[in-house]
């Protein structure tokens, strides 16, 4: 089993004509990924690898049945996608696109809380069950079919871990990354729990890294609702207060929250061991499935 | 990230938008400075133009009272190195003579996901410790960010600040047009301190800090312009600006490079776990083609203090083999490697990587743990 | 019994320093409404009539318990004064003001979707529950103590209708009227539901006009979920097609909705008599009370 | 209630937000029109200035090919009688070529109390016909007035509506522009129709109709200015808008006043009901002091049609003295009163009002339904 996402999943394309969006409809497909549809205005009747394209979701939505997008539509018109999506009814949308403006996301947060579509991302490589299908960038080759779900902030740290476990021969349910950004959808909260309620999940790993307090939210609710062992990794102990790394939530803000030692503390609280390496996630992991 | 108006340019948005700022001129030199100070009237304040916090204590403002004052600070001041910042620019302002200082700001709440509009009469000392010390002291109001800042929360704010009844009014309005410029122009942060009250209840913004959200700076084309102006820093971080690259320079001698925030910052944890310094955080980001991966080695051989580089990719939409032909592109100009390099490919194209690369000119490293190892020992080798 | 508001509402009068606020604040109080706080921005500190005034709602609820507020603030600050009391978790706030922009007040109707407060009108004279408290504008002499529910969107006519009910010695559980704007906050069937609920409510007046659908929409209800009787008037019925008489609901389209004919016809099919005349609407209620 | 723009100001308005649309000039006498349409080049349209529906039906749009055509239009629009108003303008416009005809709207749904932006490709012909009887042909999406309309929501309606791919984009754009205008400008209707489409798929608002929120004036200074221009109607609905009355003229000989639109409402529909004819709505609304009440009745008596008055009010806020005051002062001025009045006064202060009331003047009645029996039966006085 797994979470959010699987072979029956119906997967509408939001930029499936331009470069990236078309690349990774292709890769997605390859991997086993049942994209039923692309939707760019403009660009309805056409054919992309075989994909009937769209002007707007809603058809996607009335012709093809999708019942969750994934987003590469370029940044200035990503937020604009991303409530065409809200507004689909779709169950899941996945936004993978960069650099969206922050004003436009906090918008979106707005309509989320108003909708039942779940957003991952944007600025995240999607997520991907094992064996099943992907949704966004990830190179599927890494991944192995099992029993760890995975959720992470960043991109290619995932992967690094991931490859950790594969390495070893430890597979995954889902893995799900939601991305770097000061403003998204899913949470580790959100993550944690569906894999809490996964029966075929049977440990997790979260990989968080400094700046905001989503890890220590995680690390509260794992005290009190997670039974599903966790093991974590945080990025950032080295880096310096007050300099911003990369990802707009990464920042050490100088103050007591928000820094490596704030997670690693908060996370060990709830009984979750924090790795140095990511080959210590590894191990952890391998202990809780022994 | 986000792009920092200076002083100069902040005011002049605020101004713009009808909040009330001192008198004031942007001065290159010191005559400049001084003919500015006699056209606005002493006292005036001479305030160094440069990215930094703390530039009062560090001596970066003065008031002066006169022609002679005015042209010792105005040449102290030019030209002063301010936390690693060069001067070359001072703003001359009318110096405001104030009863109290407010302090008024609108940020992005992540943990919200909202903007919230603060306001607090402990302004003019930095607000962060405010936060920390006496949290109550600041009134914080949360925006709907598709309704916008309503009057009434605006007037709330000020209140449950405890802002004197006499100025309420017109605080609210400073802070309403504040709103109405972050959200404009996109702000990140868009804040005053101190907002000066006069004896004659007025109130004028004293400061101004004004940041851009840099991913909206395609929709706010006279801001980018402004960043032109308003870029600073030293030598490497303007090249990394160049290159656009996310770059932070650190205090150690390993030099970094990777694709994804969260792997260069573990990649820097490793070099610390294995005992070696990071010299700098470098993400060349996603899909990084040969090009890109050159200029970042250039980047980082740019670095005195480097002496080895660790270059840890996995590849998701990079390509492995675009990695290794960009560095062996930058390798193979010189007669000699400046500086020693390891190398770990994973992820998509890693073999056709490591066929591609030219291991004459560097050290390939199977794992992560391995190529940090190995680069920390080269950096240590050097050092002895 | 009564519905919204009894002598334990605790009512917060928004521009209680404005002539209309002040001469309606002091109405209510003679009334015997419990007049806890006034709130104006500018004004805290003051006291009006004995109550004391404050900045903002907010505070009147922290230090006087407000649960409910009246609003008579000038229409270009009502829409503000709205959204003010709808954030300060009142349970009802009821706003008398009348010419507020429409525009205004859809993003008002937008927010109240999002709160628990109940707004009633705007541009309506209020409500009251004889011999306990009156919220707004309406001469309480005319009003009885009694059984009958009203509610109405129009304030004279209301009048008109109570006066031939408490010339009867028909009196009234409470009567509420709702407003003629085209966009307001609590609607017929809002009220309806109130005093189908309310054990005391033994019959129910309801007072129509042209322009619309609430009418029809209210009809159904009826239909559906009201076992109280009620009595309809329908105010309009010689109002030539596409002329606005008034009230902005008040217009009627040329089309077959809207018109005094489709409300009537609805509401005789849902079992609700309408009276020709403000008395016939009083004859029907007697006999119900029969 | 809503002010109505004229065609010319709606489309200026909307030309200068950026929507396209035909070249033209607005003229007041015949040689003007002549010197525009030459100025535009033939053919042009003549089209009356008037507000209301169906223009081209009754004469009021002429298409001309040369001078002579210009001249007899002009001649015969200007000044013609459209439905009861007086045309004194014509708008003289280039003739555009078009291959087809869409609608683009936006209005406030009432019944979902959020706006709505409406897209068809029946545009060129009345829309609420089209509404009835092919309610399919209109595309509708719905705005969240927070947000506003977002880009997708343009998009949606206009592909939902069927429009051809080859201006979708254009179409999109009028209809995200025309949401602009509608919202920034209180709109209450902002509505082209027909929006031509021209053989290389250009599109343009051949008529423009742009309805602004009454209450919404006191902040649009610029469109409350074009409403003193627009001021149109008879005599009496001029006179109306002077006194600030809620008016409306019918054909009956009963003048009716009262205070409320539902209670006035329903004293026209006690005249139908006793057998007379309603000649007037006149609503003075709340709290009406006694000039007020003097100018009302000023008012019905202006209508040549009236033959008896009934005033009907019942006090909330209105007091009953202020009103008997104002029917007073009404009347002392006529050494005859030229028509009957009968006057019901209840509520607030009515037994003051009745004291006040001079009963050599006016009939008094207890009742709303004997003041309209008795004022039904003057009227057929009068007409016998």
């Amino acid at each position: 089993m797994s979470v959010l996402v699987d072979d029956d999943t119906r997967v509408v394309v939001q930029g499936i004509t331009g470069g990236e969006g078309k690349f990774h409809a292709q890769q997605m497909m390859e991997y086993g990924t049942n994209v039923v549809a692309g939707a760019v205005p403009g660009k309805g009747g056409q054919e992309v690898e075989g994909v009937p394209v769209y002007d707007t979701v809603h058809e996607a939505v009335e012709e093809e049945n999708a019942d969750t997008s994934v987003i590469f539509v370029p940044p200035a018109f990503a937020g604009d996608a991303v409530f065409e999506s809200l507004d689909a009814d779709l169950d899941l949308a996945v936004a993978i696109t960069e650099g969206i403006p922050t004003q436009d996301m906090a918008r979106v947060n707005k309509r989320l809380s108003e909708t039942d579509t779940r957003l991952i991302g944007p600025n995240c490589p999607g997520l991907i069950t094992p064996g099943e299908a992907k949704l966004g960038i990830l190179p599927g080759n890494i991944f192995a079919e099992g029993n760890v779900g995975l959720v992470s902030r960043s991109g290619t740290l995932t992967y690094q871990v991931v490859d950790s476990l594969t390495n070893r021969g430890i597979g995954q349910t889902t893995a799900i990354g939601i991305g770097g950004d000061p403003i998204i959808g899913t949470d580790f909260v959100d993550a944690l729990e569906l894999f809490e309620d996964d029966p075929d999940t049977d440990a997790i790993v979260m990989c968080g890294e400094i700046g905001g307090e989503d890890e220590e939210e995680a690390a509260a609710f794992i005290d009190d609702y997670v039974d599903t062992p966790v093991a974590g990794f945080i990025a950032g102990r080295t880096a310096p207060p007050g300099k911003r790394m990369g990802h707009a939530g990464a920042i050490v803000s100088g103050s007591g929250t928000g820094t490596a030692e704030s997670k690693i503390n908060a996370l060990n609280d709830a009984g979750v061991p924090v790795g140095d390496t990511p080959e210590e996630v590894a191990d952890h992991i391998e202990e809780f499935l022994a | 990230m986000a792009m920092k108006l200076h002083e100069y340019q902040a005011k002049q948005v605020f101004a713009d938008a009808g909040i009330p700022t001192p008198a004031s001129e942007l001065a290159s030199d010191v005559d400049g400075a001084v003919a500015a100070a006699e056209e606005i009237g002493y006292p005036v304040a001479i305030k160094a133009q440069v990215q930094v916090g703390g530039r009062g204590k560090a001596g970066g403002i003065k008031l002066v009272e006169d022609e002679d004052e005015a042209r010792e600070a105005a040449d102290e001041i030019l030209g002063m190195d301010l936390k690693g910042y060069h001067v070359d620019r001072v703003l001359v302002e009318e110096a405001v003579d104030f009863t109290n200082e407010l302090y008024v700001g609108i940020t992005m709440d992540r943990g919200e996901g909202k903007p919230v509009a603060m306001v607090s009469t402990k302004g003019g000392v930095n607000i962060e410790e405010v936060a920390e010390e006496d949290p109550d002291a600041i009134a914080r109001e949360h925006i709907d960010p598709a309704f916008g800042m309503h009057p009434y929360q605006a007037r709330k704010a000020v209140y449950d600040a405890g802002v004197d009844q006499s100025i309420a009014r017109d605080v609210s309005s400073v802070l309403t047009t504040l709103y109405q410029l972050w959200d404009d122009r996109d702000g990140s942060d868009a804040e005053i301190n101190p907002l000066m009250v006069t004896s004659d209840d007025e109130v004028i913004a004293a400061d101004a800090v004004m940041n851009i959200d840099e991913d909206a700076l395609f929709r706010q084309p006279e801001l980018a312009e402004m960043e032109e102006e308003a870029a600073g820093g030293d030598e490497l971080e303007q090249k990394a600006d160049e290159y656009d690259f996310d770059y932070v320079r650190l205090d150690g001698n390993v030099g970094i490079i990777g694709n994804g925030a969260g792997l260069v910052m573990t990649t820097l944890d490793l070099v610390d776990h294995y005992g070696g310094e990071p010299a700098n955080f470098l993400d060349v980001g996603g899909g990084a083609k040969a090009e890109r991966i050159a200029n970042a080695l250039d980047m980082v051989f740019s670095d005195d203090n480097v002496d080895s580089v660790v270059f840890n990719i996995f590849g998701g939409i990079t390509r492995g083999d675009e990695v290794a032909r960009g560095i062996n592109e930058a390798l193979e100009q010189f007669d000699e490697i400046p500086k020693p390099v390891v190398v770990r490919l994973a992820g998509t194209n890693w073999e056709e990587g490591m066929e591609i690369l030219n291991e004459d000119l560097v050290t390939v490293e199977q794992t992560l743990e391995d190529a940090v190892q190995r680069a920390v020992e080269y950096a240590g080798e050097v050092n002895e």
